[in-house]
């Protein structure tokens, strides 16, 4: 396989830091909001610039600085992290537009705070996907972790404070109690921490290290929001609700989820964790997180609570997905990220566009609000049915992939694990929308008028649900992506 | 027995410089008296020039200034068995301006400690302290 | 003149700091911009003997021209090479960036001031440069006698008795080291580090060379304040005025802990410390009773400054711990966080002297609103955190790093367990500081764009040296493979491996 | 140097020393100190040290005296110790 | 604390005690201490100084570094001292005391009081009020004066005879603190000035630190005095004995000033209005 070296990832990295100054110099909002779509466009550009490159087979690679003696902090995009780097990119656009609508319509204060902060995150999330060794990864972790802490407290009240220690006392702890020892320690086994085809650790350990070691890491990326570390995740719902849509959703989540299906291809490797047997060990984790993650979002009222619950059990599909080891599953899973990502973000631009227009947050006032937002309830169905995994959903492939990945892997439970979460997740979108739309007159909760969300808000969240739509149809490139990395791992 | 005394006498400079710098350290630690804290401190400090000079002396050996020093450098050899080394006693000059150097700064902080609290002893001054 | 440079890097701030303490009584005006010259002198000299080690290794220089072990010699290596660019360089930036709170605090003794300021920083240098055991003491006392005068200028009422603990402590120690020179010079007879480790290896098992390792070994921990011996430091530090603490926290220690290496590494070589006598396992066990007591009580602080001091005494923990781990990730980690430390430390005070300068005070209360009032001054003291805290790419994770795979080398997992504990520790710290600062008073939000309070930023000289210093953690710790590689790998003799 | 001397001469000193921390009164403590210093600078110049003895005599048993007694002066006699 | 301190104390002694097992017996003149380094000392400084006092030759010398900072440090102490107790415009004394000198009568004036015009019948006295005593004043004032000529001498002959610049300035300084305590602090400030005693300090030092940045500057290594051959016009061997005798005047003088710069600041606590 070709590798080109070339300083594009650094630069998709850095656009959006470079607009910082810009942003904190600029007091007028317009001329903010400006240059934050200039930066998400121009982030959006280069990454799908490379997406050729990659496609083609080859990998880019750029080195910062050997920091380590076998150590550096350096770049490489491959399939898989091309796949994501542009799901989030692409994604920073539609919430960038998102969060101007809700910020002016609710007059948050500090919105200059605020996107600077969110370019500080959409950097680091980039840098993540495209980072080449763990020890960048590492870095880039935590610089997310931090960048997001303003953005989750927001409001500076009371209930953010709290819910924003615990937010950084799972993130950063677990990282700094968990994943660094682990790192060091493999450094110490290995010598490198490069991401390998089939994992740097291959053969380097005994079996209870390697164990200790794959525990420190899975749970270690808190962010992935594995039971039993799942809880700052409803917490962190405090924020406003772009960064709930954009980070909760895409960014955050899907980093700790990529950092762990990194985790498992790139630092054990798929053939020694077949070896060694891990597998059943890591579907466990993440069947119990699905099922228990769709019963409690089965309880929820507040909407956005809700939505984070369902987060934290589609999230396991995904590790579910890598985890079963098989070409299919894997393919399942990274398809996943994307699907999940549009069908989510909808979601949760819908929960954010009520809140602006209604000031709602909890389910159980919202009966009848199909007849008053008829185009944000819309996209909910469909975005909600991509969710459950039902054409004519994007959702539906990788459900289907996992589905097949688990007949391939026979493994039958994770087969009932998979439909009976999805009748879950049916039972606990379906109702709500069914009251929303077709509920008897004298129980509507809202007269009879259309009266939308701010244009800003609305035409994201179509935008997105019509993408996941069209990702049935047209899967590409994300499939392509996702088998290239899967034929990468396996070798087949 | 006889050994013994012949051990006591051979290292009697240094058990005394022993003696004195515990004196000197105990007083430093256990006293309260912040004045008597510094005169703990120059005992220690004299105890530790004593032993240089003792390590410096010499059997049979006179002061280390060659007389009829006058005249025409080098006009007559001299032995080194016949001075005592003098290296220990150049750095001993520098300690003990070190020490009186030392005495005075403790001095003036000691006097500024009085201004403030009105006495010298320590808990009297912790109690202060605490009060407030 | 570049063969003069060791001559210069201690001559040049000693002339200067006499013209200083003239120019008092004078011409006060003067004083500043003489101490500038002579401690950007001593920056230049050092970085340019750096260079020189770099290109021509060890450089010997014979003061009076007499020839070592009769005369003193200068002997500058790798590793004092290192450590002098850091000390003129931190002392530099501190000076500019103090001139103000200097000339408010003590409007009519500024020459003094900046006197007793320079003459610390010589005897510093001194310290690190000189190859002779003696010499070394005496500037030690130098450091010593300026730091307690720089130190009693402080709070009034608590400052003078702080600093008179310290020197009740710090004479403790310097007699210490002077009676272990002694010991080493009756069995050797010599006084030249190079010249006593050449003719030490057949007395090792001489009890007098134990005996002097370790009276030698107490003074210097004394004087660094590692963990049974740290009493004095604290408030020492808390109570001295913003100018000095932001010296005396980021050097004095790390400069004891340069002392503590060369001792081993030079005086008593590395197979006498590590091979000969077992103890070094045990004083690592020490260093972790250090980091850990250190973390427990900076939990236990109500304000900035202290907090801060108690985390030094952790740090210290750090060095002395990788240090004695005895191989060589660890000696790195050890040495590469002298560096690191110093500018994690500077930036750290830095920060308590403009927020003191601004407000008046560094107790917790006082930092309310603070990262909206003095936004620059809190992000650099973020980056500070995040380097103490050990996060990439700040410098303090990679000596951290090294630290814990030293650790891991020497199978001492109770170090490593203190190191990553310690992190944590200083995660819950430093957020609690931010976090005050950063809710309190509690906004309403949707309240629109305007500000509750105006920034009240401190002044350009005291930001932007802030500032070039919390960008120096990030390049620092960017270039640590290069510095790594080109200067520490150097600075530890082949047999540590 | 005649060693029985040097042996009388010490074993002063440590009296002098001793006393000097045990008198209750810090002025009696300094001119104890100087007589002590005083022991010493004997001592030295019995072993040999002439410089050093003569600067003893000039700063242990002059100088710091005084400074001891100024301070003393300035702040207290009384001690508990 | 007492125990503490005691077990401290004993700990320190036992293991030197343990040490000194292996020490060399005392006054051996085959131990290390006196073969190793020593004997070049001895032997060579006639011809490589000329200087007969072997101590003041190594001093000024061969360790002359040392004592370069050993000067600096006397000289930091004194700064020390200035800066922690001076405190400047001392406010007006609640009361303060004049003597008529004809008369010996003593006057009173309270704060505000009207000061007698500055004649020289009226002299201030200290308010802890000592008798007015001839014989003292008198001894001290013929004795003075021979102090400070042994002094010099002291610090003259350092090269042939024991002591050297730091003795004799000692020695000078206790002249004038004997002088401030016989009469009064005030006198003795008329005579040495705070300024001029604290511009002495640095000059001290920066004769020698001085010195040996000229011969740095004449192309020899920092305090080499062999370089001044060419200024002085002598060998080098005398240049070095010139040298040090220059250094040793520069220490004289720094330690004179300290010495009376401390004692000022300690007696009147940083006042300057009454010493001891």
């Amino acid at each position: 396989m070709e590798t080109i070296v070339s300083i594009k990832p650094l630069l998709a990295v850095l656009v959006s830091l470079l607009v910082v100054p810009i942003l904190v110099s600029s007091r007028a909002p317009n001329v903010r909001e400006a240059w934050t779509f200039v930066a998400a466009a121009a982030k959006f550009l280069i990454v799908a610039s490379m997406v050729p490159t990659i496609l083609n087979g080859a990998e880019i690679v750029y080195t910062v600085a050997e920091v380590i003696p076998g150590v550096a902090i350096k770049f490489r995009v491959d399939a898989l992290g091309m796949l994501f780097a542009l799901v989030s990119s692409s994604l920073w656009i539609v919430t960038s537009a998102y969060s101007i609508g809700y910020m002016r319509k609710l007059k948050e204060h500090s919105q200059t705070r605020y996107f600077c902060f969110f370019a500080f995150a959409l950097s680091a999330t980039i840098g993540v996907a495209f980072s080449a060794n763990l020890l960048t990864l590492y870095l880039f972790y935590e610089m997310l972790s931090l960048a997001t802490y303003p953005l989750v407290t927001h409001h500076q009240d009371p209930e953010a404070r709290s819910s924003g220690r615990k937010y950084l006392l799972y993130i950063v702890g677990t990282s700094i109690g968990f994943v660094l020892p682990a790192m060091l320690i493999a450094y110490n086994l290995a010598g490198t921490l490069e991401f390998g085809r089939q994992g740097f650790l291959a053969g380097t350990g005994s079996k209870p290290l390697m164990a200790l070691l794959l525990v420190l890491l899975v749970f270690g990326f808190a962010k992935a929001a594995i039971m039993p570390l799942h809880s700052w995740l409803p917490a962190a719902m405090v924020a406003p609700t772009p960064v709930s849509a954009l980070l909760h959703a895409v960014a955050v989540v899907k980093v700790g989820v990529f950092s762990v299906v990194r985790v498992l291809t790139g630092v054990f490797g798929t053939e020694q964790l077949l070896a060694l047997n891990f597998s059943p060990f890591i579907l466990l984790a993440a069947s119990v997180t699905i099922l228990v993650g769709s019963f409690i979002a089965l309880s929820q009222d507040n909407l956005k609570r809700l939505l984070a619950f369902s987060t934290i059990a589609q999230l396991s599909y995904i590790v579910l997905g890598v985890g079963l080891l098989s070409p299919k599953g894997m393919t399942g899973g990274m398809l996943h990220i994307a699907m999940h990502a549009f069908g989510k973000i909808t979601l949760f631009f819908c929960a954010g566009a009520i809140f602006v227009a209604t000031g709602k947050k909890n389910i159980s006032e919202m009966t009848g609000i199909g007849r008053r937002m008829p185009v944000t309830m819309a996209a909910f169905f469909i975005a909600s049915l991509s969710i459950i995994g039902l054409p004519p959903c994007g959702g539906f492939i990788s459900k289907w992939y996992l589905v097949l990945g688990s007949l391939e892997a026979h493994q039958m439970p994770i087969l009932f694990v998979l439909l009976f979460s999805s009748l879950l997740n049916a039972a606990y979108f379906m109702p709500f929308v069914y009251k929303a739309f077709f509920c008897a007159p004298h129980e509507a909760m809202f007269k009879n008028t259309v009266e939308e969300a701010p244009m800003f808000c609305v035409v994201p969240l179509v935008i997105t649900a019509l993408i996941s739509i069209i990702l049935l149809f047209y899967p590409q490139p994300f499939f392509r992506l996702a088998s290239m990395m899967v034929q990468a791992i396996t070798g087949t | 027995m006889g050994d013994l005394i012949q051990l006591l006498v051979a290292k009697y400079n240094y058990w005394i410089y022993i003696t004195l710098m515990m004196i000197g350290l105990y007083a430093m630690i256990a006293k309260n008296n912040l004045v008597k804290k510094i005169v703990g401190m120059n005992i220690f400090q004299t105890a530790i020039i004593l032993f240089y000079v003792s390590i410096g002396s010499k059997k049979g050996g006179t002061i280390p200034i060659i007389e009829h020093g006058h005249g025409a450098a080098g006009s007559h050899v001299v032995h080194a068995a016949d001075y005592i080394n003098p290296l220990p006693h150049v750095l001993m000059l520098t300690a003990i301006v070190v020490s009186v150097a030392t005495l005075g700064v403790a001095l003036a902080l000691a006097i500024k400690v009085y201004e403030r609290y009105n006495t010298l002893e320590e808990d009297e001054i912790l109690a202060q302290i605490r009060e407030k | 003149m570049s063969e003069q440079y060791p001559a210069l890097l201690v001559v040049v701030p000693l002339l200067s700091a006499l013209l200083i303490s003239a120019a008092g009584w004078l011409k006060k005006r003067l004083c500043f911009p003489i101490a500038v010259v002579a401690l950007g002198v001593a920056a230049y000299a050092s970085i340019g003997l750096l260079i020189r080690v770099l290109n021509e290794g060890v450089i010997i220089y014979r003061l009076g021209g007499w020839p070592p072990p009769w005369g003193i010699a200068y002997y500058v290596d790798h590793l004092n090479g290192l450590v002098l660019a850091v000390v003129s360089v931190v002392a530099f930036i501190n000076l500019i960036a103090s001139q103000k709170s200097i000339e408010e605090e003590f409007p009519e003794k500024t020459g003094a001031f900046y006197t007793l300021y320079v003459l610390m920083v010589t005897g510093l240098l001194g310290i690190v440069v000189t190859g002779d055991a003696f010499n070394l003491y005496v500037l030690l006392e130098i450091a010593s006698l300026t730091g307690y005068g720089l130190i009693a200028m402080g709070q009034k009422d608590r400052a003078p008795l702080a600093s008179l603990n310290y020197l009740y402590m710090g004479t403790i120690g310097a007699c210490f080291y002077l009676l272990g020179v002694g010991y080493l010079y009756i069995v050797t007879g010599s006084l030249n580090m190079v010249d006593i480790a050449r003719i030490l290896p057949p007395l090792y098992q001489s009890k007098a060379v134990l005996t002097a390792f370790i009276i030698c070994m107490v003074g210097v921990w004394l004087k660094m304040a590692l963990f049974p011996l740290h009493a004095w430091l604290p408030n020492a530090y808390t109570y001295a005025p913003s100018a000095s603490s932001s010296l005396i926290a980021p050097l004095m220690t790390k400069v004891m802990i340069y002392v503590m290496i060369r001792l081993i590494l030079t005086v008593f070589t590395p197979q006498f410390a590590f091979s000969n006598l077992a103890i070094s396992n045990s004083i690592v066990w020490l260093a972790v009773l250090a980091i850990v007591m250190g973390a427990i009580l900076a939990l236990a602080q109500t304000n900035l400054k202290k907090m801060l001091t108690y985390v030094i005494i952790a740090e210290v923990g750090y060095m002395v711990g990788g240090a004695w781990l005895g191989n060589r990730a660890g000696m790195t980690g050890a040495i590469l966080h002298i560096v690191n430390d110093a500018l994690m430390t500077l930036c750290a005070f830095m920060v308590v002297s403009n927020i003191v300068y601004k407000v008046k005070g560094y107790a917790f209360e006082d930092l309310k609103g603070l990262l909206r009032k003095m936004p620059f001054t809190m992000g650099a003291f973020v980056i500070g955190a995040l380097s103490i805290i050990g996060v990439p790419p700040t410098c303090g994770f990679f000596s951290k790093w090294y630290l814990i795979s030293g650790a891991l080398k020497a199978g001492h997992y109770g170090f490593m367990v203190a190191l990553l504990f310690s992190s944590l520790v200083n995660v819950v710290l430093f957020f609690r500081v931010l976090e005050i600062s950063y809710y309190e008073p509690f906004s309403n939000h949707h309240v629109g764009d305007h500000h509750p309070e105006p920034m009240a930023e401190a002044p350009l000289t005291m930001l932007v040296p802030l500032i070039i210093v919390a960008a120096g953690l990030v390049l620092v710790g960017l270039y640590t493979g290069d510095i790594v590689n080109h200067i520490i790998q150097f600075a530890i003799p082949k047999g540590i491996v | 140097m005649i060693w029985q001397i040097d042996l009388a001469i010490l074993t002063l000193v440590v009296i002098a020393g001793i006393g000097t921390i045990m008198v209750k009164d810090l002025l009696g403590a300094a001119i104890l100190f100087g007589a002590y210093s005083f022991m010493m600078c004997l001592l030295w110049s019995v072993m040999g040290a002439v410089d050093v003895a003569f600067t003893e005599a000039s700063v242990g048993a002059g100088v710091s005296t005084v400074f001891f007694a100024a301070a003393v002066f300035r702040t207290t006699r009384r001690t508990k110790d | 604390m007492k125990i503490t301190g005691l077990i401290i104390a004993i700990l320190a002694g036992a293991l030197l005690i343990y040490a000194t097992a292996d020490f060399p017996g005392w006054g051996d003149a085959a131990s290390p201490a006196s073969t190793h380094v020593s004997p070049r000392y001895i032997e060579k400084t006639m011809e490589e100084t000329s200087v007969p006092n072997m101590v003041t030759a190594v001093l000024a010398d061969y360790r002359g570094f040392d004592t370069m900072f050993e000067t600096t440090v006397i000289f930091s102490a004194g700064v020390v001292c200035f800066i922690l107790l001076r405190v400047f415009g001392s406010e007006e004394p609640k009361e303060s005391l004049y003597r008529h000198v004809l008369t010996g009568v003593t006057i009173r004036v309270r704060a505000g009081g009207e000061i007698p015009p500055d004649s020289d019948d009226f002299e201030r006295i200290d308010v802890m009020w000592t008798p007015f005593d001839l014989i003292i004043k008198t001894m001290c004032r013929i004795l003075i004066p021979f102090i400070q000529l042994f002094g010099l001498y002291v610090i003259a002959h350092g090269h042939h005879s024991p002591g050297g610049g730091f003795q004799g300035g000692v020695i000078l300084g206790a002249s004038i603190i004997l002088f401030a305590i016989s009469h009064d602090l005030r006198t003795a400030l008329r005579r040495i000035r705070e300024r001029i005693d604290a511009l002495l300090c640095a000059t001290g030092v920066f004769i020698y630190a001085g010195t040996g940045a000229l011969c740095l500057l004449l192309g020899l290594n920092f305090l080499d005095y062999a370089a001044l051959a060419s200024i002085l016009g002598v060998d080098p061997i005398t240049a070095r004995s010139h040298g040090i005798f220059i250094v040793e005047i520069g220490v004289g003088i720094a330690v004179m000033a300290t010495m009376i710069w401390i004692y000022n600041n300690v007696s009147s606590r940083g006042k300057y209005d009454e010493g001891l």
